[in-house]
């Protein structure tokens, strides 16, 4: 029912989609959110940090929250830590529910407070070196809506 | 008789490393050991502190005991 | 930029996820939508039919519309027709963006209104024999959101 | 010269085949010709009408030319 954890090595997004549908075949519908690291913009590779003490039980207590608030057969985050290049998978939630508008919005909430409220600091290598990226003033809108 | 504190992200920079040993005791006094502008970072308003893997509230009051680890939050990256 | 497929045999959504995830490295984040034929409520088989000179076309123009909508980098929507059995995959929605948000709303959008307006006929085989599948007022409320 | 009739979804069931082959001719002269109780379901309020796969707008004035497509669609299934 709640799949949550934290990896510090690469995954396989879509096999770790296959499976979870797999998993729910009362589920009429999965949605899944997939973060990867951008390719294009000068990053060389990205690094996430966390705080083991706090980071995954925050990302359980997360899960808990929207298995709480929708009526959902299975709830999926994995999220990477430590050093990625461009393509890699960051992040991957996937919601599987009898109804879609549930799935939709248990992703769609996981996410925001995935990317604003978790303990994971980011920073960035360009030809410049290492720069650590700030909040956004986005993520903490994108959290207003709930 | 020694606590540890953990600088996580733009922190680390500041303190030129991700911990440090410190002796134990209250915090106020741990931090004038410091480098003055890292103290100053350290205690910024919107840096959290979680004491053994427990949010803190504040600040105010806080010893440090033997084995103690003080982490020092910067706000999150996001996006 | 823009792949819509209405497919008569069975496909492999976490291949064509896979693929469509690699087509668009620049894009930050992809939201996907996987519908399913449900398993455990007595239905034995699901059947599509679809009017071929108003289906596709139709389509094309619902992800013509999401694209003009939202910034997307990419959008895909494959959708099954013929006959179905619990586990089979029904339709695949994805939309590939630099941002989190864009996406999520253009994959909720065009589910919204490929469930409700587009020309499909569905039945379902229970051990009572077939049934046809009359509309949902929960359709016609999801579409009044945009 | 004859036309077809189309039938989706319910339609089709009620037509007992999912295409009918008819002379050429106005709608409503094709329409007195089957069952009435199909008639009265083809011309039903929520039935959406195409002619060689353009949607009309309304089924009066219709007259099917010989290999004309004339589609009667049923509401859509949804969910």
């Amino acid at each position: 029912m709640r799949d949550v954890r934290l990896l510090d090595l690469g995954f396989d997004p879509s096999l770790e989609l296959e499976r979870f549908t797999a998993g729910h075949p009362q589920a009429g519908g999965v949605v899944s959110f997939l973060g990867q690291v951008r390719q294009g913009e000068g990053v060389e590779a990205l690094e996430l940090r966390h705080y083991a003490p706090l980071t995954l039980p925050g990302m359980r207590a997360l899960a808990d929250a929207v298995l709480a608030r929708w009526a959902l057969d299975g709830l999926l985050i994995v999220h990477r830590i430590g050093v990625m290049v461009p393509r890699d998978p960051i992040v991957l939630v996937a919601a599987a529910a009898r109804h879609r508008r549930d799935a939709f919005a248990a992703a769609d909430f996981a996410m925001d407070h995935l990317k604003s409220e978790s303990w994971f600091w980011k920073r960035e290598k360009t030809s410049d070196g290492w720069r650590w990226i700030e909040p956004r003033d986005e993520d903490r809108r994108d959290l207003a809506r709930w | 008789m020694a606590a540890r504190l953990i600088f996580l992200g733009r922190l680390e920079d500041a303190a030129g490393a991700s911990e440090r040993e410190v002796a134990c005791g209250p915090l106020a006094e741990i931090l004038a050991t410091l480098d003055p502008a890292l103290a100053v970072q350290l205690l910024g308003e919107r840096v959290r502190l979680a004491l053994n893997g427990v949010l803190l509230a504040e600040a105010g009051g806080v010893v440090l005991a033997d084995d103690d680890e003080l982490a020092f939050l910067p706000p999150v990256s996001g996006g």
